[in-house]
């Protein structure tokens, strides 16, 4: 059973324009437009706070947005309207479960739409695709779980509904590395063979780059389509009139030309850091940081790997290939230095 | 002190002979009470929905208000209900003056607050991530009404008691929009303060006693539906 | 509770009347006692004089009364007043028993079926009620659909035959508040009066040392002198509800 | 009809014209449902606590016999209460018969299965995690009951304002354990009564009014409690 | 203001001795002894259900085990002990909010030990602590925050104590990686300068590697004290008498001597694993998976590496050295081959 998805890229699952949210009075979300594609795995990316489940809440319209319109498959939608309720399902951050039992709450969503057939079969495979036995759980009460299991029936009672979009906030946050494998199974089994569209939210970037086909970052609620970048918050020093410094407590110093008007975060883009073993005598606009390697980890879809490298407590991202690492002999634990340039800075 | 050994003995004589009069009272008691409780929480749930799960302006105001009528005399109600049903009334015509539809009617007015506030209190406890869980699995506004309430259904559960014990052991508007006529209107809580003014105290003790066992039996039953 | 309080148990018809409160400030200024009263029914009041929760007792039932004398609980009743009793019907009569005696208006409206209102509550109203079924020699008719047992007091008792257009028997009194509610115009008219067997006679009780230690007798005793006494007589005598006279003191 | 419009005029006049018989009734329902408050709130929200925090054996039988005291007749515990406190009853000596102190104890009675059974259902409800976060912290046990009852504030709340709404409109209780004694035991609940019985119905519509504006101050002050 | 700890193996902070604990009929935890060193971090490591969350409820004395004893620094303790509580402090999996603000919830715990010095003062250290700005932060309400932000906050509120033991169930579940950081560093500071003794549970081993002495490794409730090792569960088929085989989707096969007991589950230390990059002609009893690398972690402690290997839908790890990744060219997405014996297996 195969089904033919097709991605026009003239009529996007989801289309955000103007988008702005408050929480009283403040804004945490300044979207100008963004687009979805149907059937794409989406990723988002941000630190806490940054906006991510407000924006997953909006896109599953379960709340409105302060200002602006959230179009989906090229319709207007609001919260209720039921042309989208069946089809837009969210994993929530902290997931609820329903006082009943995990059958139940699995069979839930389907009841509501009326679904009565194959109800044990379907929760059995439901189950299984996150790695829960059927004859163990379907039985047991909501409180008879652990973290992890809870949150797994969440995702069964979301991949049972075989939704057109799947938005799944923080899905593995307390979940075990093989279940994080079978969730990011299911989820590709979801756009394979119903052609799912997902947003996915998570702090595993490792995770996250094994499944999604792009990312999308976040940060204080501005969304910026590259991907994961280097976040250096403040606060800086004023060097002069066109300069800015942060001091890292181990002595070294970040140099970065200064914004033109006021903000406080400067984010260096992983394309403009290179890597290199030794210090280089070079001119005061090119920073030069030691640190280790931390971790490195293979990006799925482009088979490029994403280094950690620990600068003190600053933790950047550079992106390496595999010619890279053979040649300068990295590693984890491996001493290098990092290069960038202080014009290759934007300024939120 | 001896006048409740004797009620209890008296109870059960009354409930064993047979006798017609409190027959009759506990028939009209039961009939009464349930009608009331039906409407009372047809009413009050999704009332004390609306008031617990939304927000709106004015909310707070009409919670006062709300908890003020908690504290509405039943002779008053009942004054107020005869005034509209007694012949001279707008509502004369009904002929509902000394009927039992008639007392179930104000006591209706008399659980409907009990009910509705306490059932807003307990929506109003539910967890924010309940909404929208619901919410996200594609529950409309019906399902997400009647799951919330099963969700609390404990707080419904006490809601409903509490209401019946009002209901069942109010005398105020049995009285005055019931009459207390013999054989036709007298409830067991109206019979009760009869036979306490005649100074039968062990008649109203046994009265009263059938009385509770009457909310024992539903009590009992209901307790099938308490967690376990 | 001080020493010159003392506590009475009395029938709702003396208080709801006013009568109490008109004559019990001139009773604590010259006796310098403190007189506090609760008004239920009469049975309700002789069982609170048994169990000693008064001091004295002031009723209208006098078999009942003489009953509890006899068990010992009272003593010294006293007769104080009287009213009287009558019985009212709407206006246009429809049993027809306008001026006939007391036995035939019961037999007719027995014969007719005629709605007949009966307080039920064993007060002392009740209690003559019951009495002039049994001397008419109708067995008391307390299953029938067309006696209407209401077990409440007379007031409501008298709106309960007004709403349902039947009649009924009550004290003078309480008629006669009823009548001014309704402004002169009330549905419901005499239609009997003046029968001898309708004297409604109050006493004062007081309670027998040997069951109630405790009791206020001899507070008891005073309020029972000064009831019967010429001063006691002569107020009772001038109290008037809606300038109509309500009680006459008949003390010995 | 017409006297429900007199009631209000009149109950206007009777607040204004300062009657000393309405003002001391007014009082004694003040101090009685006070002082009744105060005793069952005291007992009910340890008991309710209890309740509905723990497990233990015969827990829902307990339940069971708490709901059904919601239904006891008022007449019935004013009986009960009567019979102990009667001179010739066990605790006569005390003197409480026919004082707002005789009557706070049964209105006592009256109000502790609610306070108690509406705190058990909240306490029930509460979140597992609350308590494990509580004792975690390095919480007592009196530091637990204390936070789970604030947690719950709302719901207590709810369980406080609906037993005042029953303390202060039962007549059974005070009309029995009091006696009705004007400018004593007198309580506006007895005074309505009163009124209604002598036939004076706009002045017993007038005395429920002033009874309902009470039980308004008192919902309004609490309010401020309330979630904004 | 530096404390001199002592770590004295004699008597150490824990010492549990024949522990079972029951929900029900099922047995989840069986522990025969285990002494947890004063001064000491302990990661603890398991997949869900495990029973990692009901270990640390038992060593917080949250719950008393349903048999065996638990001693606290040689003392036998239980719930409510009044010498314990105040020491002892667990940041639970669902941290529970009070309905109060970010203030009083942070001090709460300060308020039932009856300090009520400083309070804005270490307030505003603890929220530091876990990167939260005490101004934008402090009265907030428990409701107006976002999921990794209330995480921190639960965790300041502990912090705020200085316990003794801090035991941390899952602290980083839903934390960005710049507060993980944080939590770490805090963790770490507790160590230095209170002698806090630390259990903490996570599935992120890479941040769990950063900050533990030594790791617990737990399964089925049972406990193993070698770190995270290896888990193979079933179906298994029988292949003769002494042996059981695996046959993973992609044709390879595992061959593992079969247990003597009835057992599900096979445990493969990481330390019996070997690495190589082309097939060898060998015998039957060793196994030879071919997989590619997915991550390479620095375990900050041992400075060795520790590398997830991808084995179709297995994933398996075993330790290298730098060393080893210069000789071999690895890098994450390098294809490699895993060897191990048949016998080198462990049952449970
Ligand atoms: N109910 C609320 N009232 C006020 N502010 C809120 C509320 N909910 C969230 N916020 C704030 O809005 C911002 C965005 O929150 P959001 O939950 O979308 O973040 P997030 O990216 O999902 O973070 P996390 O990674 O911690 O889950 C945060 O700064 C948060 O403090
Ligand atoms: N209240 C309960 N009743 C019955 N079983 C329970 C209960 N709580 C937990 N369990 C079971 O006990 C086992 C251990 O649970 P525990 O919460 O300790 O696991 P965990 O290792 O913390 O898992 P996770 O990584 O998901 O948090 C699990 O199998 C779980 O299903
Ligand atoms: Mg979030
Ligand atoms: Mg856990």
């Amino acid at each position: 059973m195969t089904n033919n998805i097709q991605v026009t890229r003239k009529n996007p699952a989801y289309h955000l324009k103007d988008i702005q949210h408050y929480y009283g009075n403040t804004k945490v979300l300044d979207i100008d437009d963004l687009k979805i594609e149907k059937g794409s795995i989406t990723g988002l990316i941000g630190p806490n706070g940054s906006g991510k489940s407000t924006l997953l809440k909006l896109l599953a319209f379960a709340q409105k947005p302060t200002l602006g319109q959230i179009f989906y498959k090229g319709r207007l939608e609001l919260p209720f309207s039921s042309s989208i309720r069946s089809k837009i399902t969210l994993l929530t951050q902290k997931p609820y479960l329903l006082k009943r039992t995990v059958f139940e709450n699995i069979v839930y969503g389907l009841k509501i739409r009326k679904e009565k057939n194959n109800l044990e079969k379907r929760v059995a495979e439901a189950l299984l695709n996150v790695g829960l036995d059927y004859q163990d759980f379907a039985t047991r009460f909501w409180h008879e779980l652990s973290g992890g299991e809870a949150q797994r029936v969440a995702m069964a009672a979301r991949l049972i509904l075989k939704p057109e979009v799947l938005l799944l906030d923080e899905p593995i946050a307390s979940v075990d590395i093989e279940s994080a494998g079978l969730i990011r199974q299911a989820s590709l089994n979801a756009r394979k063979n119903w052609g799912t569209t997902l947003v996915i939210a998570s702090h595993d970037l490792q995770w996250l780059y094994s499944i999604c086909d792009h990312q999308l970052s976040i940060f204080k609620g501005n969304i910026f389509s590259t991907g994961v970048e280097n976040i250096i918050t403040g606060p800086f020093e004023k060097s002069d009139q066109k300069t800015l410094i942060k001091k890292l407590e181990d002595g070294q110093i970040i140099t970065l030309n200064a914004p033109s008007q006021t903000a406080s975060t400067a984010i260096i883009r992983k394309k403009n850091i290179c890597l290199a073993l030794e210090k280089q005598s070079g001119n005061g606009h090119i920073n030069q940081l030691s640190g280790h390697i931390t971790s490195m980890l293979l990006e799925k879809k482009s088979e490029t790997i994403v280094a950690a490298i620990s600068v003190h407590d600053l933790s950047l991202i550079v992106l390496l290939s595999p010619d890279q690492i053979n040649r300068l002999d990295l590693y984890p634990g491996k001493k290098v230095i990092l290069y960038f340039h202080s014009h290759d800075v934007e300024w939120i | 002190m001896d006048f409740i050994v004797a009620g209890f003995i008296k109870a059960i004589e009354l409930l064993i002979s047979g006798d017609r009069a409190t027959w009759t009272a506990v028939w009209a008691t039961i009939k009464v009470s349930t009608g009331s409780m039906l409407l009372s929480l047809g009413a009050g749930l999704p009332c004390g929905f609306v008031l617990g799960y939304f927000d709106f302006k004015g909310k707070k105001h009409l919670r006062t208000i709300l908890d003020t009528m908690l504290a509405l005399p039943t002779v008053f109600i009942g004054l107020a209900v005869y005034a509209f049903i007694s012949r001279q009334g707008p509502l004369g015509e009904l002929g509902l003056l000394f009927t039992l539809t008639g007392i179930a009617i104000g006591q209706t007015i008399l659980a409907f607050p009990i009910v509705t506030a306490i059932t807003a209190t307990t929506i109003e406890n539910i967890d924010h991530d309940l909404k929208l869980t619901l919410v996200s699995l594609g529950a409309g506004r019906r399902n997400i009404i009647a799951t919330c309430l099963w969700e609390v259904r404990y707080g419904i559960l006490a809601a409903a008691v509490t209401a019946y014990g009002r209901v069942l052991t109010e005398v105020g508007i049995s009285m005055m929009v019931g009459g207390n006529i013999k054989y036709h209107t007298r409830t067991i809580t109206t019979a009760i303060a009869l036979e306490t003014n005649k100074g039968l105290f062990a008649d109203g003790i046994a009265l009263g006693l059938v009385l509770i066992m009457i909310a024992f039996i539903v009590n009992l039953s209901l307790s099938f539906l308490r967690k376990q | 509770a001080q020493d010159n309080s003392l506590m009475m148990a009395t029938t709702t018809s003396t208080d709801n009347t006013g009568l109490l409160d008109y004559l019990i400030p001139h009773f604590e200024k010259q006796t310098d006692i403190v007189l506090k009263w609760t008004s239920t029914g009469t049975g309700k009041a002789l069982k609170l004089g048994q169990n000693c929760d008064v001091d004295v007792l002031l009723v209208h039932a006098p078999s009942a009364e003489k009953k509890f004398i006899e068990k010992g609980y009272g003593k010294d009743r006293r007769q104080i007043m009287y009213n009287d009793f009558i019985i009212i019907g709407p206006a246009n009569d429809p049993a027809g028993v306008k001026g006939k005696s007391i036995s035939d208006v019961l037999i007719t409206i027995k014969s007719r079926q005629a709605l007949f209102m009966s307080r039920g509550d064993d007060s002392g109203t009740h209690k003559k009620e019951k009495q002039l079924w049994q001397e008419s020699n109708i067995p008391l008719p307390d299953k029938e659909n067309w006696y209407v047992q209401t077990g409440q007091g007379m007031l409501a008792t008298i709106n309960v035959a007004q709403e349902k257009e039947g009649y009924t028997m009550t004290d003078r009194g309480t008629y006669i508040k009823y009548q001014s509610y309704k402004g002169g115009n009330a549905p419901l008219k005499i239609l009997v009066e003046g029968d001898s067997i309708l004297l409604n006679q109050y006493s004062v009780l007081t309670l027998d040392p040997r069951n109630c230690a405790n009791a206020k007798y001899d507070l008891a005793l005073q309020f029972s002198d000064w009831m019967a006494s010429q001063n006691g007589q002569d107020l009772i005598r001038d109290f008037k509800l809606l300038g109509q006279k309500l009680f006459i003191p008949n003390a010995k």
